[in-house]
């Protein structure tokens, strides 16, 4: 569905991604790991068009995602979740999720939104709030429920359970492994590794802007790409780099 | 913890945002060279009572004593001025200055001389100035000392989790008697978490009373003695992490069914 | 009383023409954020186009219509229509050439490039526009007859302009909050690239902006016009800035407000000129000074948004 | 060559170019001259030879700076005595002191000062009166000063509530009341006639009015003008540099972005505002002074909301927050109308196009201050 | 070898204003390129003109640029009265005659300073002749007065109030108003409610007709009255059928009273100037033909120009024969009354 391939990205002198190569089947989810500045937020940044991006190619469906506009590709199916939530803060909760729903019809966007609101019945009664004055947790929850909106194919999120309560962590993940059972395709990014391996039938581990391990998850037996069977310390230790 | 070493003591703070009752009467106190966590669910008014403690937002009633003053009827820079100072949970740096000048501004109240001193005794500012900055270096050592290394990064630059830092030393470097930091692990991976908790400690090592908020239990466990829960802006419970993760009043509203999460290998 | 009655009425309809600008001043602000303070002139240039098209028509014939005949009205139609479309397009132009280039950039660069352009404007339209150094008679289409209630003197003009101020602003105000399109420029401001990332083209959403924002002004300018029936090359500095006070006064991206701002600007200068004696010369110190005090009291207007801001 | 005498020399050399660009270049030379400038600014290598350039002189800063100053003393000589193109420089040093000014307010805090004119007029009009009644040109500048920090004060105080675009309003109603009240206060300000007949400025037996005798060589008198404001340009430029350069200057940066994160860390903002609005509006006043006593004639009609427009075009067109730059600016923008004289009824035509050209290829400004990239206000 | 002589005329050529001093500069270029064509002079002129932009600091600008050519000998600088007070240090400074030919402020001439002298007519001349006229031939003995927030508005009414109350009529409103202002009915209506017999506007074209336009709109009938300020073709076409009728005092010479008028017309439409020569062109021509007198006499020297001024006691200008008082008038001054009748301006029947 998505791949990726030789992708590069730098801000300035400064190398954020180097010869990466990625891919998310369709229905799959896969998660890309990775310690702080390791590119993870970049990747999926040039991904949706508004990140760098200096060499290499990413494909949608099999079409060339490069050549279409950053709104195109929501056309195409593609919905994300920016880290820092990318809430519009001076429209309300409601116009916000409406948003979500821009190139959907009508029809599509009252049945959308009653689901979404099923999900996070809290939004519901903050309908009119302005999304600024949302509290941190609340507004990751919006974010959340501003991409479903869109009835994508694919959806790419950036640390969804940052600042969330632990209650609302499960239930994001429920719903997104619902999304993902569903059909919709998932690329997630996590710095709660458990969790997310939970949900994912794929990882990627990124470290300073290449990838440095890849392998699957089934039942909650971690494979390398080599076959070799992964403790989850294993992982951290790899994109700890030498940090550690 | 004993009555008598209180430093804050916090009766009935509250404040609604037009409909939203964010707090709703918050009683909490704070000893001396005590961490207090802030846990509760998105929008129980964690942030806000925060806010309020150091002005930021308006208090629609209730009192925080602080050395016989009331908080809550200070500005800001007045209560900076008792020795309160924190981090925010949206960071808040200047992002095309350096990660010493942003440091630095924590460091302003010590080290400010008047606008006609500037004009007329350049030398009295030149050794403040080097004070200020020696002051700086020195909270940059002490909670990042890889950015220590490298004080004239631009923080636009770095990743998150270094700039977390930054907020936590420019928070430190004037020595406050109380320490309010949000949310300070949120989107750090678990090896980094850990690290924080530790600066955290040794930060109360040093006699600095904290209250920390923050949703992963396995740190506020590790650096929270006592923890305060809020649940629609009120106090549902008080006590040791032992205590309040059986409380079912918690669980039901924030922790969730599978309650432990300290089990996990993950970071909850 | 028929004193202040007429003043009154006098007041509504010179409000009435500040709201239209103080309107599209509003409705920029609110959705790229940008004062453009070439307003008054893309007005202006709608005005101009629209009397080329009347001078061509009725060439050397008299310039105040009195008599109404079919050709008249096909004539008077077809100018103000040249005179909305020129101003739709000259903002279109202005923004692919000056402001889409600025995009980026912080909004005070956006404002003094506003100004740039309407020194272009102006001084094209002096410079090149047949005796544009001199004032020229706009055609009085609206009849001069007055209308005396009460030895109140009511102009048919002022019940026009006042009539379309209170549409416009009804209709722009609910495309604004209301419609999918509302939403879509509004998201820009707030963030855009998330905008974008949500399907909303920002390009071509704010292009559809600046040219229903300038046939706004044109119709503005044409309001205008048709109030006075003298128009020059630099009638748009003045409207830009009783729009922009107006505006300021209700709250910048309100347009309820942009229409209250401006009958508060025309209240203060009827009053002010019409009952302080020699007060004319004072009525712009009144409106600043009236301005700062609510500005004080309200620093975001009388119907300012709520800030969405928080800690 | 050694690099410092290469810098030196290259900079000697800039200032005897630009004399004779000022003096001779006319007609198809200098529309030739403006077209390239015009070129370069729009390709992107000449940003990269100016970041080189720059860079160059920052690596020698006292010599670079020597040789400012010293050119700076010389062009007097290098324009040939020509008083027509000293004059105009002297006033183009005036509005760099005031795009100093205004830089504060604009640059360090972020507040758009539509009305700088207004303050400009406070200072100019305070100086003249002091001046008229016998002070000393010195006291009568210190005074200006005085009047303007007070005034700026005041603005101040809006400032605290106001910000953004509902600032500059307020600022443009100051600039307009101002122009009123100096029209309408008859008995103060003679309105509309103005005042004429500002007494010369003397020193030590010298009048500003008398050449400048050297022995071999007698200077016209608009040099007198031209080495004062050359002195109180330095000194605005050595005082701005010093404010920014400690705590306050650091304020100014980290309020400009966050002044609720300020404010949580001891910064009285309403108070520190008010200071910073007084200390950039303060060089009005010594602009103000230096433009009554040089023109010798003040009257409403040079303090309105177009020149205040200009010194803000002065500020962001030279690069906001960058000192260097805006003083480039200032001098560049009143230079250039006197240059575009040729083009008659099209100057202004052409003034608007390049205000837009130069914003379009060099929006941060000719010389932009790089720590701003990640900010936008 | 032929010594380059250079004359100029500074006004607004841009700017507001700008159909003025254009034509009053073509009008003195006519004068110049007469007098070359002719061979007055033992030279050929050359005709400078700068721009002040109606902005005193312009003006000063181009003043000492003007100073700085050792090859100007003369000059007639200013329409708008603040850029030509502006500027008077400069023409002492540097001993070059400016020879006023719009400016209109008395002050002018009353400072003593030789470098100052004025072909045109000051307010001084105008405004009592108004006033007499208005009381005592058309019987208007109540007025209301607007006037513009300006030297011009203020001269306008400072020398008219007096004079007119002297002769017994009685102001019974003065408002003012801010150049560049629309919208006047507020204080019409005012003005409406006092009924005058007239109104009198003192301030430029624009204004002008935006009055006129309202008074009319307001159903107001009386009398409108001014001074040459908006005395301009411009207004006619501004104020369309609603100008019809106004009364000005005028300085702005009537061609066919003027004894070589009809002829310097004639010249000026065959000299190719694409733009109108305005009302004051007569006064740009005038100074024009007295410079080239006084080079003649003085030949190109600042200091004997200046000095010469004052001497010249017999000149003949498109006014017919002149001298020059000791305040540095031409006299006699022209002044006369006009009305808009049919579309154009035309002299008040006596
Ligand atoms: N605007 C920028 N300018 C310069 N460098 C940047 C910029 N944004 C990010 N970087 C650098 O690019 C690298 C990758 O950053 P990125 O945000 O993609 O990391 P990440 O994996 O998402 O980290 P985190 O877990 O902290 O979110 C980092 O080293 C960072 O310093
Ligand atoms: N300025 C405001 N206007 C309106 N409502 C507000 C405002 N600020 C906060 N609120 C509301 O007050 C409530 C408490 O917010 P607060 O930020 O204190 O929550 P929190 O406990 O910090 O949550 P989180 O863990 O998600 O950060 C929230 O419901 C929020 O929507
Ligand atoms: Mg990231
Ligand atoms: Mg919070």
């Amino acid at each position: 569905m998505l791949s990726i391939e030789k992708f590069s990205a730098s801000y300035g002198p400064v190398r954020a991604l180097q010869d990466i190569d990625l891919h998310v089947d369709r229905g799959e989810a896969v998660c890309l790991l990775g310690s702080n500045g390791a590119g993870k937020s970049t990747l999926i940044r040039s991904v949706m068009g508004i990140g760098p991006r200096i060499a290499g190619t990413a494909h949608f469906e099999g079409r060339n995602l490069l050549a279409h506009a950053v709104e195109d590709r929501v056309r195409l199916g593609l919905a994300v979740v920016f880290e820092g939530r990318g809430i519009l803060p001076a429209m309300s909760v409601q116009e916000n999720l409406l948003m979500g729903g821009y190139c959907r019809r009508r029809a599509e966007i009252a049945e959308a939104l009653d689901q979404v609101v099923t999900l996070f019945p809290l939004l519901a009664s903050r309908r009119n709030q302005l999304a600024g004055t949302l509290s941190g947790g609340e507004q990751q929850m919006l974010a959340i429920a501003r991409a479903l909106m869109s009835r994508p194919r694919m959806i790419m999120l950036d640390e969804p359970s940052m600042g969330l309560a632990p209650i609302v962590v499960e239930q994001v993940f429920e719903a997104i492994a619902e999304v993902n059972r569903r059909g919709v395709a998932i690329l997630l990014v996590e710095q709660n590794m458990h969790m997310a391996l939970t949900i994912a039938n794929r990882f990627y581990v990124l470290d300073r802007g290449t990838l440095v391990l890849e392998g699957a998850v089934s039942d909650g037996v971690l494979t390398s790409k080599a076959g070799h069977v992964l403790r989850e310390d294993e992982i951290e230790s790899a994109y700890m780099g030498e940090k550690s | 913890m004993t009555a008598s070493a209180t430093l804050l003591e916090i009766r009935g703070a509250a404040k609604s945002f037009g409909g939203v009752q964010a707090l709703d009467g918050v009683d909490l106190h704070l000893g001396t060279g005590e961490v207090l966590g802030v846990i509760g669910p998105n929008g129980s008014g964690k942030t806000t009572l925060f806010n309020l403690l150091t002005g930021v937002v308006r208090a629609s009633g209730g009192t925080a004593r602080l050395a016989g003053a009331n908080l809550l009827d200070l500005k800001p820079w007045e209560i900076s001025a008792l020795g309160v100072a924190r981090t925010f949970q949206n960071i808040r740096l200047a992002l095309g200055q350096s990660v010493l000048q942003n440091v630095l501004v924590g460091a302003y109240r010590q080290n400010r001389t008047s606008w006609w001193q500037v004009l007329l005794a350049p030398h009295t500012v030149a050794v403040r100035e080097t004070q200020a900055v020696e002051k700086a270096m020195e909270a940059l050592r002490f909670v990042a000392p890889a950015l220590a290394a490298a004080p004239d990064r631009i923080v636009g630059e770095l990743p998150y989790a270094d700039r977390r830092r930054i907020e936590l030393a420019r928070a430190v470097v004037g020595n406050p008697r109380i320490l309010l930091i949000d949310e300070p692990a949120a989107g750090m991976n678990p090896h980094e978490t850990a690290e924080i908790a530790d600066d955290i400690l040794r930060i109360a090592a040093r006699g600095m009373s904290i209250l920390v908020i923050e949703h992963k239990m396995k740190f506020i466990a590790t650096v929270a003695p006592r923890i305060a829960v809020l649940n629609f802006g009120r106090k549902i419970a008080e006590g040791s992490y032992e205590q309040i993760r059986t409380d079912p009043h918690v669980l039901a509203s924030y922790l969730g069914r599978k309650g432990d999460h300290l089990a996990a290998s993950g970071d909850r | 009383m028929d004193l202040i009655l007429q003043h009154l009425v006098n007041a509504l309809a010179l409000s009435a023409v500040y709201a239209l600008v103080a309107i599209g001043i509003s409705l920029f602000f609110g959705v790229i954020g940008i004062v453009n303070l070439a307003h008054g002139d893309i007005a202006t240039v709608g005005v101009f186009a629209s009397l080329a098209v009347f001078q061509f028509l009725l060439s050397g014939g008299a310039m105040d219509i009195t008599t109404l005949s079919a050709g008249m009205v096909i004539a008077t139609l077809a100018a103000l229509a040249a005179g909305l479309a020129v101003a739709a397009i000259s903002g279109v132009l202005f923004y692919r050439v000056a402001f889409y280039p600025l995009r980026a950039a912080p909004p005070i660069i956006g404002l003094l490039c506003s100004v740039g352009v309407g020194f272009i404007i102006r001084e094209s339209i002096l410079n090149f526009y047949p005796n544009g150094r001199n004032p020229q008679p706009f055609p009085s289409i609206i009849p001069p007859e007055l209308i005396e209630v009460g030895g109140v003197i009511i102009q048919y003009k002022h019940i026009f302009v006042i009539g379309t101020a209170v549409v416009v602003m009804f209709a722009l105000a609910y495309c604004v909050e209301r419609t999918r399109f509302g939403r879509a420029m509004r998201s820009i401001l707030n963030n855009r690239e998330v905008a974008q990332s949500l399907g909303v083209s920002t390009f071509k959403v704010t292009v559809a902006l600046f040219a229903m924002g300038s046939a706004l002004a044109g119709l503005a300018g044409l309001m205008n016009a048709l109030y006075y029936n003298l128009v020059q090359s630099d009638m748009g500095t003045l409207l830009t800035v009783k729009g922009f006070t107006a505006a300021v006064i209700g709250g910048l991206g309100n347009i309820y407000g942009a229409l209250l701002g401006a009958v508060l600007v025309g209240l203060i200068e009827a009053v002010t000129a019409g009952f302080i004696p020699d007060g004319s010369a004072y009525k712009d110190v009144a409106v600043f000074g009236v301005l700062i005090a609510i500005l004080i009291a309200r620093p975001n207007g009388l119907m300012g948004r709520l800030s969405a801001e928080r800690v | 060559m050694p690099r410092p005498g290469f810098v030196v020399l290259s900079i000697l050399a800039g200032f005897a170019v630009l004399a004779l660009f000022l003096r001779k270049a006319e007609g198809w030379i200098l529309a030739t001259v403006v077209a390239a400038i015009v070129v370069g600014v729009a390709v992107p290598a000449s940003r990269q030879a100016t970041r080189q350039g720059l860079a160059m002189l920052q690596g020698y800063p006292r010599a670079a700076t020597a040789a400012c100053v010293i050119g700076a003393i010389l062009l007097p000589i290098f324009l040939q005595n020509d008083g027509y193109w000293i004059h105009v420089l002297s006033i183009a040093m005036i509005f760099a002191i005031m795009a100093i000014g205004l830089n504060v307010h604009l640059g360090e805090i972020g507040l758009v000062n539509l009305g700088y004119a207004g303050l400009f007029a406070v200072g100019a009009y305070a100086s003249t009166l002091l001046s008229q009644a016998g002070a000393p040109f010195w006291l009568a500048t210190l005074f200006a000063m005085a009047v303007c920090w007070t005034t700026g004060g005041l603005l101040g105080v809006c400032s605290i509530r106001t910000s953004g675009d509902y600032f500059a309003l307020v600022t443009l109603g100051f600039g307009l009341i101002v122009q009123q009240l100096i029209i309408n206060l008859t008995w103060l300000t003679q309105g509309n006639n103005g005042i004429t007949n500002i007494p010369a400025v003397t020193a030590l037996g010298h009048s500003s009015k008398m050449p400048i005798d050297l022995g071999f060589i007698r200077l016209v008198p608009e040099t007198n003008f031209f080495y004062l404001c050359l002195i109180a340009l330095s000194g605005s430029l050595l005082l701005a540099r010093h404010y920014q350069k400690v705590w306050i200057g650091r304020m100014w940066t980290a309020l400009r972005q966050d002044a609720i994160g300020v404010s949580c860390f001891g910064l009285d903002v309403p108070r520190f505002k008010i200071l910073t609005v007084a200390f950039g509006s303060m060089f009005a006043g010594l602009a103000g002074s230096l433009f009554a006593h040089e023109i010798g004639f003040i009257s409403p009609d040079d303090f309105t909301l177009l020149h205040s427009v200009e010194v803000l075009a002065s500020v962001i067109l030279g690069g906001i927050g960058n000192l260097f730059g805006v003083t480039v600016g200032a001098i560049i923008l009143s230079v250039a109308p006197e240059k575009l004289r040729f083009l008659g009824d099209y100057r202004l035509l052409m003034y608007g196009a390049m205000l837009v050209v130069l914003l379009i290829y060099r929006p941060l400004g000719l010389l932009p201050d790089p720590r701003r990239r990640f900010e936008s206000f | 070898q032929q010594r380059v002589v250079k004359v100029a005329y500074v006004g607004p050529l841009t700017g507001p204003n700008t159909a003025m001093g254009i034509g009053t500069r073509n009008s003195m270029d006519l004068a110049i390129r007469e007098a070359n064509a002719a061979n007055a002079l033992p030279f050929k002129l050359e005709m400078l003109s700068e721009s002040d932009d109606s902005k005193p600091s312009t003006g000063v600008a181009a003043i000492q640029k003007l100073c700085n050519d050792p090859d100007v000998i003369a000059t007639s600088a200013h329409w708008n009265s603040p850029v030509a007070l502006a500027t008077i240090p400069y023409f002492k400074q540097c001993n070059l005659l400016n020879l006023v030919s719009g400016a209109s402020v008395d002050a002018l001439t009353q400072q003593g300073v030789p470098e100052m002298a004025r072909v045109s007519t000051p307010f001084g001349y105008l405004l009592p002749h108004l006033a007499e006229n208005l009381v005592d031939k058309l019987k208007f003995k109540t007025i209301a007065i607007v006037k513009s927030r300006d030297a011009f508005g203020d001269a306008g009414t400072d020398g008219f109030v007096p004079e007119y109350e002297k002769r017994g009529g009685k102001i019974v409103a003065v408002e003012g108003y801010n150049v560049g202002d629309r919208d006047y009915t507020a204080i019409l209506t005012k003005i409406r409610q006092l009924k005058p017999d007239a109104v009198y506007l003192a301030g430029l074209t624009t204004e002008a007709a935006l009055v006129v336009r309202q008074m009319r709109q307001l159903g107001m009938k009386m009398a409108f009255v001014g001074h040459a300020g908006w005395q301009t073709s411009t207004f006619i076409e501004a104020a369309g059928p609603a100008g019809e009728g106004a009364i000005v005092v005028t300085s702005l010479p009537f061609l066919d009273r003027l004894p070589d008028g009809a002829g310097y017309a004639k010249r000026y439409a065959a000299a190719g100037f694409k733009e109108p020569h305005e009302a004051y062109g007569p006064f740009g021509y005038a100074a024009g033909q007295v410079i080239v007198e006084l080079l003649r006499r003085h030949g190109p020297d600042r200091k004997a120009i200046v000095a010469g001024v004052r001497q010249l006691q017999d000149v003949k200008t498109i006014f017919g024969p002149g001298r020059f008082d000791d305040r540095g008038e031409l006299q006699p001054k022209y002044v006369d009354m006009a009305v808009l009748k049919g579309g154009d301006w035309v002299p008040l029947p006596k």
